[in-house]
């Protein structure tokens, strides 16, 4: 089950005219947990969306799920979920319109139903009927958790996953992680919380200045 | 031999033919039975006009091969943005003598005829292309965005031209300004030609104006560009000076 | 592709219904610019019956302004702009959605500002059908072009001021056709209208055609 | 020869606004090149 679903080769990525990413190289197998650690303004954050197909990469080669991403971008995106810093939920809607939008632009094939991925977040009771402009930042971090949830991807990219969201929210977030990965998903992580992302990955890539610098396997519980 | 001397060549000559065009326009030909001498300004506006076209066409042109995947280069979306420059220029131009001529010939600066009319539209559907060519983004991105607008303006010039036509030859007949009125062969003789060398003089000096204009756009490019080596050469370097 | 322009439609709408931005901001702006030109013409002196149409069509022209920036300040959070790209959508659908909604919109505020012209310029309706036609016409065209525009500036910071320099001089001659057919339906001669109509009918066709294609790369695109 | 004024002015305005604009696209193109490192002068640029 060796199959190889994120290949970077001296991947180039620009922001503007910033290099956010400069040559990254990076390999990544079905099912495997990789957290992506470093400081600031690492690149960690363009190295996820580079690998979803939101943002040109300019020089390098860039394979993910067997698709081209600088030839093909549309058709990686449909097999990719992003948790990104900002939830992309719209304020206006309530976590229900929010959610039942995700689920029928993405026709999630037998997806999991909007109530019962509401209910795995615990936000299922009078908070699905809210508008999600009123939320608290965990809320809405668990409504966008839940988005990801309907959209049933093989890739997922999560950033700072763990920002804002309460004791709760977070253990619920590891146990999901867990499943899903087993489950053969894969899930490239960037995150500071090296204590909190550590026990979930099964590597640990460090990255600075735009490329990935060193790799040490974190050889720990949890997934194989 | 395409290296500087050409384009001296051809500068020096787009110079001639101005200079000879103004002695004919100014001095030779015989002034209109009812215009009088106004009728000289013709000789600079309607090649005015008539190089304007020629310019966005040439933008509209390069804005098709940039979006079509096997033309698609860099030197489309400068040739198309330089172009469009010298197109502003010479629209403005275009409503300028338009203005002074109206102002001899009805006593009023601005007159809504139809071709005026549809020459200021002109004017501000490109200014507006400029301005969103002016804004930030990565240059890919930036440049399929600009081929993009150059389109979506280009296929309203026909509708534009096509309304404001109908508006204004509700009331009188077609506007006075038209070149066929004025190109018409069994006119005087030198006024044809002059009216001839007219817009060959013009297209003489766009080339030239485009051939520059686009290489400074190369130019900007490059530096550009080279900046970005620099930083993507600092960018790995950050590690070195530990950035932790 | 239909479903998808639904959903998209669907959403943008039900935005709209829950924030209530087009019926709490836009439609009063829209009979407040009626009242500043019946201030600016005087109207005891007939000009403002007689300009009634031109009012008419340049107050949907600002309204459409609105309801266009109103439509991608929503998306311009970068998490939903990722989200849209991610969701699988056809672009093309997205524009028809975007559009459709807008269009809705638009409809919506013709009929108030109608009724706005009727009672406060004391304007009666002549030639329904050409009115109608025209109103449909001029709305797909205005929300096409607008869709298209809202794109070209999204996700620029200085998207606000670009628009309208973008946007109205595209869409004079909408303005322009719009009014000339109105006023023949309104003056009672409708057959001068319906060469009029007949352009509207054309920069809508150019301007949907136009969208659907170049969509797609204006939302990869826009950083 | 009437309208003389008129003719001057436009004729001139457009001839010195032609003349301005050359000359700051070879100004402008000459102190781009300078930016540029030696060895990637180029005819084209001055």
């Amino acid at each position: 089950m060796d199959r190889v679903v994120v290949h970077l080769h001296a991947v180039v990525s620009l922001l503007g005219r910033f290099p956010a990413l400069a040559g990254v190289d990076l390999d990544v197998a079905a099912g495997e947990v990789v957290l992506v650690q470093g400081p600031n303004g690492a690149g960690k954050t363009t190295l996820l969306r580079a690998c979803a197909g939101l943002v040109p990469i300019v020089d390098g080669e860039a394979v993910v799920l067997g698709h081209d991403v600088r030839r093909d971008r549309r058709s990686v995106r449909r097999h990719v979920a992003l948790l990104g810093h900002a939830s992309g939920l719209y304020e206006d809607l309530t976590v229900a319109d929010n959610l039942r939008f995700v689920a029928r632009a993405t026709r999630a094939p037998g997806g999991a139903s909007v109530q019962d991925t509401l209910d795995r977040l615990g936000l299922g009771g009078r908070l699905s009927g809210v508008q999600v402009g009123r939320l608290s930042a965990g809320q809405r971090r668990r409504v966008a958790v839940a988005a990801l949830l309907l959209r049933r991807a093989d890739l997922w990219l999560l950033d700072e996953p763990h920002a804002g969201l309460d004791a709760e929210g977070r253990e619920r977030l590891d146990d999901l992680v867990r499943q899903t990965a087993a489950a053969g998903t894969t899930v490239l992580l960037a995150s500071h919380e090296l204590e909190r992302a550590r026990p979930l990955a099964s590597r640990v890539v460090a990255m600075a200045g735009g490329q990935i610098r060193a790799e040490a396997s974190a050889g720990v519980v949890g997934v194989a | 031999m395409r290296s500087e001397t050409g384009t001296r060549v051809l500068g020096t000559l787009a110079v001639a033919a101005l200079a000879v065009l103004a002695v004919m326009a100014l001095v030779v030909t015989p002034p209109d039975v009812n215009q009088q001498d106004a009728v000289r300004l013709f000789y600079i506006h309607v090649p005015l006009a008539t190089v304007m076209y020629v310019a966005f066409g040439i933008t509209a042109l390069a804005s098709v091969l940039y979006l079509l995947p096997r033309t698609r280069a860099r030197k489309w979306d400068l040739l198309a943005g330089a172009s469009a420059e010298i197109g502003v220029v010479f629209t403005g131009l275009t409503l300028l003598t338009g203005s002074i001529w109206g102002r001899t010939t009805w006593g009023v600066w601005w007159t809504w005829d139809a071709r005026l009319t549809t020459t200021a539209l002109l004017f501000v559907l490109f200014l507006g292309y400029l301005a969103l060519r002016r804004t930030t983004g990565d240059t890919d991105a930036r440049a399929k965005r600009n081929a993009i607008a150059a389109l979506a303006v280009s296929i309203d010039l026909p509708i534009v031209h096509k309304s404001v036509e109908w508006w204004r030859t509700l009331h009188q007949k077609s506007s006075l300004l038209d070149e066929e009125t004025f190109l018409h062969p069994h006119i005087h003789g030198s006024m044809y030609w002059t009216a001839m060398l007219g817009i060959g003089a013009f297209v003489l000096l766009f080339a030239w104006l485009l051939i520059h204009r686009y290489r400074l756009a190369l130019l900007a490019d490059r530096v550009e560009d080279q900046g970005l080596e620099r930083a993507i050469a600092e960018r790995r370097a950050e590690v070195l000076t530990g950035a932790r | 592709m239909w479903h998808d322009a639904a959903v998209m439609a669907g959403k943008d709408l039900r935005i709209e219904l829950r924030s209530r931005v087009a019926t709490n901001q836009v439609a009063p702006f829209a009979l407040l610019v009626l009242v500043l030109f019946a201030f600016a013409l005087d109207p005891d002196r007939g000009v403002l019956a007689r300009a009634a149409a031109g009012l008419f069509w340049v107050a949907v022209l600002f309204c459409a302004l609105l309801a266009i920036q109103r439509a991608f300040a929503v998306e311009a959070t970068d998490g939903a702009r990722d989200n849209l790209r991610l969701s699988g959508l056809d672009p093309a659908a997205i524009f028809l959605g975007k559009a459709g909604a807008i269009a809705a919109e638009l409809g919506v505020l013709e009929v108030l500002l109608g009724a706005g012209v009727v009672v406060l310029y004391n304007r009666a309706l002549h030639g329904p059908a050409l009115l109608v036609v025209t109103c449909v016409l001029a709305t797909i065209g205005l929300a096409a072009a607008g869709t298209l525009y809202g794109a070209l500036a999204a996700g620029l910071r200085v998207r606000e001021t670009l628009l309208p320099l973008l946007l109205l001089p595209v869409v004079a001659p909408v303005l322009l056709a719009a009014t000339r057919a109105s006023e023949a339906a309104l003056g009672g001669s409708p057959g001068d209208g319906w060469p009029w109509v007949r352009l509207l009918g054309v920069f809508a066709v150019i301007y949907v055609a136009f969208g659907v294609v170049a969509f797609g790369p204006l939302l990869e695109e826009s950083s | 020869m009437t309208h003389v004024g008129y003719l001057v002015a436009g004729y001139g305005a457009t001839f010195a606004v032609l003349a301005a604009y050359g000359a700051w696209i070879i100004g402008k193109k000459r102190a781009l090149a300078r930016e540029l490192p030696p060895e990637e002068r180029d005819p084209r640029w001055h």
